[in-house]
């Protein structure tokens, strides 16, 4: 079928009296590798959190693989979603956080397999053969028996990819995973997501300040000022000419500090 | 005669008694502990249940007990309401009424510990998809029984403390064994110093390192000497 | 709860436990190191009680301030602390016929420093002056006008004594046998010798709740014959009750009217 | 007899305010104390030397693990013994001071154990002295969160008092008892006790919420 | 005179059975500009700590303008340095941190003047002009009043660098004061360091992960491996064609996240 894999419509997000995303409108084809890019405070982890739901949206509708995320359609009318409909298209979903946001008190092996039987209801053999093969994957085959604290940065980022990944999902949202990184952990996690865009079939929208990065990796560049997207198109055309001199202006300052 | 010819084997007499006062000491507090536990965990989680009646209900439950002091309510318990025709045995009421008392303080623990585990582990539980029970059970507590074991341990000293009033219900504990004794005998310094080292003894070799032992079991992920 | 009327009769007919309620008030009413009822009121309590067809006895130990409010209560089925028979008091528990008569005493220091005899003495040197907490000497000693501030209200007779030796109070007063005991075995005390008390003597009696009077006429049948009778003396001499202590026949009746 | 009867409500109230008034007087003299005090025995327990804060930290310890009722006793009977006389107030309160000052004191070591280690170093970076850095920047910061957890001990002691009883002090639930005892009626007088004890309870934590969000905004802290 | 500013001899640390610093020797020299990089847990932090005597070494001595720093010269031996004696050398040394480390009860100015006052005991006026000189020269002149929490991470940061400036110090050293700002923030904090380079007589010491800013700001760069200085040298040399494969290792890793 044609229409996108996740599509913005008119999505509001206030908070009190600040506005942060205003009247945003984004489709994501299936497959597309979209990086939002911009300023802090600009929005964009707002635009991933909403997405996963973390966040209620105050006006507009998000719609996921062709059907209506925060609502639902009751006989022709959107009214607002149940839990069982939230917790039905959510599964189409996966986050990776700046922070990791590991269970500290399970092993990494753990970690991937208790979704996927708890929520999943897997049988525990099928999960952990599923959850193994991720860690391998993602170049933790030796470390499945470790705590996260355990761990450096790049690993636990890593272990937290396969346990999104563990949970099959068609969207996979990235928000700042490598920024609490120490730099020459960078290259390790930024290593698997490539092979994840080219060995997998997943959607994918990003949040980085990874302009090398972003550049090479994704299909379209979003450029977020003030919770609106400034400027978005191809990652040459952006990063070559952009159109808008705040997308300019922020390129330059970004890149003088790396 | 009377008390008089009580003296000379009053001492000896005595020590006896206060090891008595003791043994009440302690099965008291481990009684009223465990109710204390228990009470303590379900309103806890009542308290941060997503129903609004519940937490109102577990609100009014905590302030009431943390509101007025142990004595009075072991007053009302004993004294007053048999006059409403609900009469509990001394025993009953140094168990219940102790251990309800500190469930009050307990559930707050529980609520704090709780809602002090870190955000990102709500927020990867949502994007997991785990119904909010699951969740509960599988991420959130585990997490929190860490963080509130060490104030539980201070909790369970103060009902140690508290045990010291149900005197005033008519049982003879290790204070009053000692009050007694040093009446008999005229000799506060001995009886008082051996009771109060009593309950250090108590809450020092035996509370104390109970939790200890749990913090270590839960410490899982936590401690890099824990896991290693 | 307060039993209904005649079931504690037959209670005690049937020969089940029955409930003395006192505090530690050597040589009246006290526990002994297992908590067994000593003193001369529990022993004559006991033999009645034998009479009547009971020798299960279970001694419940409290604060004389509590004697009453326990046995509202229900906490115990007989108060044997031996309180004396006051107007006031006949108002709210049922007393049997007196068990003796006794005289108050005042307790000072050795060579009795201030010259006290009588309570109006510490009213006049305006004194600090020593009792138990729901004592009749309470009511006494602001009856002859001392101060309230200077009534200190003691949990019993061992705070009275400790009061007087360290000096917190320049007398203390209670039962003549009692502050006797105290005066025998501890030098630093003595009684106040004249001492004119403000009352005559006191009247101890078993008090019941209010709705059981049959309970009350049984014991007074059976305390008819047994008072100053041989048995009588055998069970009281260890304590000090002497034959002088006997009734002088003033009937409760009266002493209730006051 | 009725099971209740407003009489003895009204007749009970003014011996029950006048041991309120008691009941109060104790909290704030003892509560003053064990704030003072339970500081030093914080900056004792900071301590580098380890035999000396480690005797603090056991001094702390059992402080708190044995009952105020007999510490009291202790005090208020052991003294005679040896010709101490320590007046009942005295040593009523400053028991209540001296346990309530062990608790204060884990409070306080919390506060400055939570301040930023970062803090410490830019004080040694600029060259503070230790006073200056303990006086200016570190207690400003250690203070105001801790507030809270020391208004639960302010409320904390304020509900033992009714331990001072036990050495004759007439502060409000003795006064009930007494009134109990003198009229063969507790009913009344104890269960308003326990309302007052209620009411004075919500009013001081009320309190205690409005010293803290004024003390944080004050150092414009969060 | 000609010895250096700072000179490391021999210098040890350890943290129990980890060696953190293995005999390291270093010099640098009146104004010179000396950048420190390497991977995560190499030991450069700890170079800085223990010349802002944050942390004690273990062996070796630590001179500062010709006088040793940890220890002191009595009538010949060097012993263990005195408050004193440490108060007075660590004078010449100031430090900014990667997390600011402001009072955060304090405004900016305030930040500024507290340590002038009660260390050098300037009088608050002269504390003042001088602190708001310095809060111009960051261009934060119109944030004299504010309070930490009202400001910007690269504001924080500026403040830190002024409130450093204001003792007065022979020698700064900066901990990777960029690393916990936002890309688009670090210009401004490497402008502030920049120009302070250009202008006034300062010994520079500085760990950071902005390469291009090492390269152009630096006089000479160390490169720190497992506790020892593996390469050091001119930016353009060690940058361009180092002689150490770790070197190269490090700076491939790092450059691709960039
Ligand atoms: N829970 C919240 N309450 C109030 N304001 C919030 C909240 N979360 C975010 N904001 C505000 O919303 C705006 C956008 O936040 P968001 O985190 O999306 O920015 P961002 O683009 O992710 O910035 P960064 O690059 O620093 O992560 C910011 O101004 C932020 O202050
Ligand atoms: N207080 C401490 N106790 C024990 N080990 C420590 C302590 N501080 C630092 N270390 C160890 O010393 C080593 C060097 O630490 P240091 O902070 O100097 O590294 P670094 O080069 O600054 O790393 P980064 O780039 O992450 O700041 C690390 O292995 C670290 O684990
Ligand atoms: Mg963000
Ligand atoms: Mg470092």
């Amino acid at each position: 079928m044609s229409d996108p894999m996740v599509r913005f419509e008119n999505v509001t997000k206030r908070y009190g009296a600040l506005t942060v995303l205003d009247q945003l409108n984004l489709d994501i084809e299936r497959n597309e590798k979209v990086s939002i890019i911009g300023p802090s405070g600009s929005g964009k982890t707002t635009v991933l959190r909403m997405l996963m739901t973390l966040e209620r949206i105050n006006d507009g509708v998000i719609w996921v693989d062709g059907e209506p995320l925060t609502h639902m359609d009751r006989n022709g009318t959107l009214v607002k979603a149940s839990e069982r409909h939230l917790r039905r298209v959510r599964g189409k979903i996966g986050m990776v956080f700046q922070h990791f946001n590991l269970f500290p008190h399970m092993t990494a092996l753990q970690n991937c397999m208790e979704a996927p039987v708890s929520v999943l209801g897997l049988p525990r053999d099928e999960a952990e053969s599923r959850a193994s093969e991720l860690l391998d994957m993602v170049g933790l085959g030796d470390k499945k028996g470790h705590f996260p604290i355990q761990m450096s940065g790049g690993q636990k980022q890593r272990v937290a990819i396969a346990r999104a990944l563990a949970m099959r999902p068609k969207v996979m949202l990235f928000d700042e995973v490598t920024s609490a990184l120490d730099p020459e952990l960078v290259g390790e996690v930024l290593n698997v997501i490539r092979n994840l865009g080219a060995e997998h079939d997943l959607t994918m929208l990003m949040v980085t300040h990874q302009m090398g990065f972003a550049r090479e990796f994704s299909d379209r560049v979003c450029f977020f000022y003030g919770g609106k997207i400034a400027e978005q198109g191809p990652p040459d055309k952006l990063f070559n000419d952009p159109d808008s001199d705040r997308t300019r202006q922020f390129l330059s300052a970004v890149l003088e500090a790396g | 005669m009377g008390i008089g010819f009580m003296n000379e084997f009053a001492l000896g007499f005595s020590v006896a008694a206060l090891f008595k006062g003791a043994a009440v000491t302690l099965f008291v507090t481990t009684g009223a502990s465990i109710v204390a536990i228990v009470l303590g965990l379900a309103v806890g989680l009542v308290r941060v249940s997503t129903l609004a009646p519940l937490r109102w209900l577990a609100v009014a439950y905590i302030e009431f007990f943390r509101g007025t002091s142990m004595l009075v309510q072991l007053y009302w318990w004993f004294f007053v309401l048999p006059i409403f025709g609900l009469s509990l045995s001394p025993w009953t009421v140094a168990i219940v009424g102790v251990g309800m008392n500190v469930s009050g303080y307990g559930a707050e623990l529980v609520r704090a510990a709780i809602q002090s585990v870190d955000r990102g582990q709500y927020e990867a539980s949502t994007a997991l998809n785990f119904p909010r029970l699951t969740m509960m059970r599988r991420i959130i507590v585990p997490q929190a029984i860490r963080g509130m074991l060490p104030p539980w341990g201070n909790l369970l000293i103060e009902l140690l403390k508290g045990t010291s009033l149900i005197f005033f219900i008519t049982i003879t504990e290790l204070t009053t064994a000692s009050k007694l004794a040093a009446d008999a005998t005229g000799n506060y310094l001995l009886f008082f110093a051996v009771a109060l080292f009593g309950y250090y003894l108590i809450a020092r070799a035996i509370i104390t390192p109970l939790v200890r032992w749990l913090e270590r079991r839960f410490s899982r992920g936590f401690i890099r000497e824990a896991v290693a | 709860g307060s039993a209904a009327a005649g079931e504690l009769l037959d209670k005690i007919k049937a020969g089940e436990t029955i409930r003395v309620g006192f505090s530690n008030e050597v040589p009246w009413a006290y526990p002994g190191d297992n908590n067994e009822p000593l003193g001369f009121v529990n022993a004559i309590t006991i033999d009645i009680l034998k009479k009547m067809g009971t020798t299960k006895i279970e001694p419940v130990v409290t604060e004389w301030g509590s004697l009453i409010p326990g046995l509202q209560a229900g906490r115990f089925d007989i108060i044997t602390g031996g309180m004396y028979i006051l107007p006031e008091r006949c108002r709210n528990a049922l007393f049997t016929e007196p068990l003796g008569t006794f005289a108050d005493a005042l307790l000072v220091p050795k060579g009795n420093p201030e010259d006290l005899h009588s309570f109006d003495d510490v009213r006049d040197k305006e004194l600090m002056f020593v009792t138990g907490a729901g004592y009749n000497t309470v009511k006494n000693a602001k009856n002859v006008g001392i101060a309230d501030d200077k009534i200190m209200q003691v949990a019993g007779p061992a705070e009275i004594l400790q009061a007087v030796k360290a000096g917190r109070a320049a007398a203390g007063s209670g039962t003549y046998f009692t502050m006797k005991e105290f005066a025998d075995k501890d030098e630093a005390v003595e009684l106040a010798d004249p001492f004119t008390p403000p009352v005559i003597d006191g009247y101890p009696g078993l008090a019941f709740l209010p709705n059981q009077q049959e309970e009350v006429d049984a014991f007074n049948a059976a305390l008819k014959d047994y008072i100053g009778s041989e048995e009588m003396m055998k069970s009281v001499e260890p304590y000090g009750y002497s034959k002088a202590n006997l009734p002088d026949g003033t009937p409760t009746a009266e002493l209730c009217k006051g | 007899m009725s099971i209740w009867d407003w009489e003895y409500v009204w007749e009970a109230m003014p011996y029950l305010l006048q041991g309120a008034i008691v009941t109060v007087q104790a909290t704030f003299i003892g509560f003053a104390i064990a704030l003072v005090l339970g500081l030093v025995f914080a900056l004792i327990r900071q301590s580098q030397n380890r035999i000396i804060s480690g005797t603090m930290a056991e001094i702390i310890e059992f402080i708190r693990s044995t009952p105020l009722l007999l510490q009291i006793f202790f005090v208020y009977f052991v003294g005679p013994q040896f010709g101490i006389v320590i007046p009942a107030w005295t040593a009523g309160i400053g028991v209540l001071g001296i346990h309530y000052a062990a608790y204060c004191s884990e409070c306080y070591r919390a506060g400055i154990e939570n301040v930023d280690g970062g803090q410490w170093e830019a004080c040694t970076a600029l060259n503070l002295s230790m006073a200056r850095a303990w006086r200016v920047i570190i207690l400003p910061q250690a203070i105001p969160p801790i507030v809270p957890s020391l208004g639960n001990y302010f409320i904390g002691m304020f509900k033992d008092t009714p331990i001072l009883a036990a050495i004759a002090i007439l502060e409000m639930l003795q006064q009930a008892k007494n009134f109990g005892a003198e009229n063969y009626r507790y009913i009344e007088a104890i269960t308003m006790a326990g309302a007052l004890y209620l009411l004075f309870s919500l009013v001081a934590s009320v309190i205690v919420q409005m010293i803290s969000l004024w003390l944080n905004r004050r150092y414009h802290l969060q």
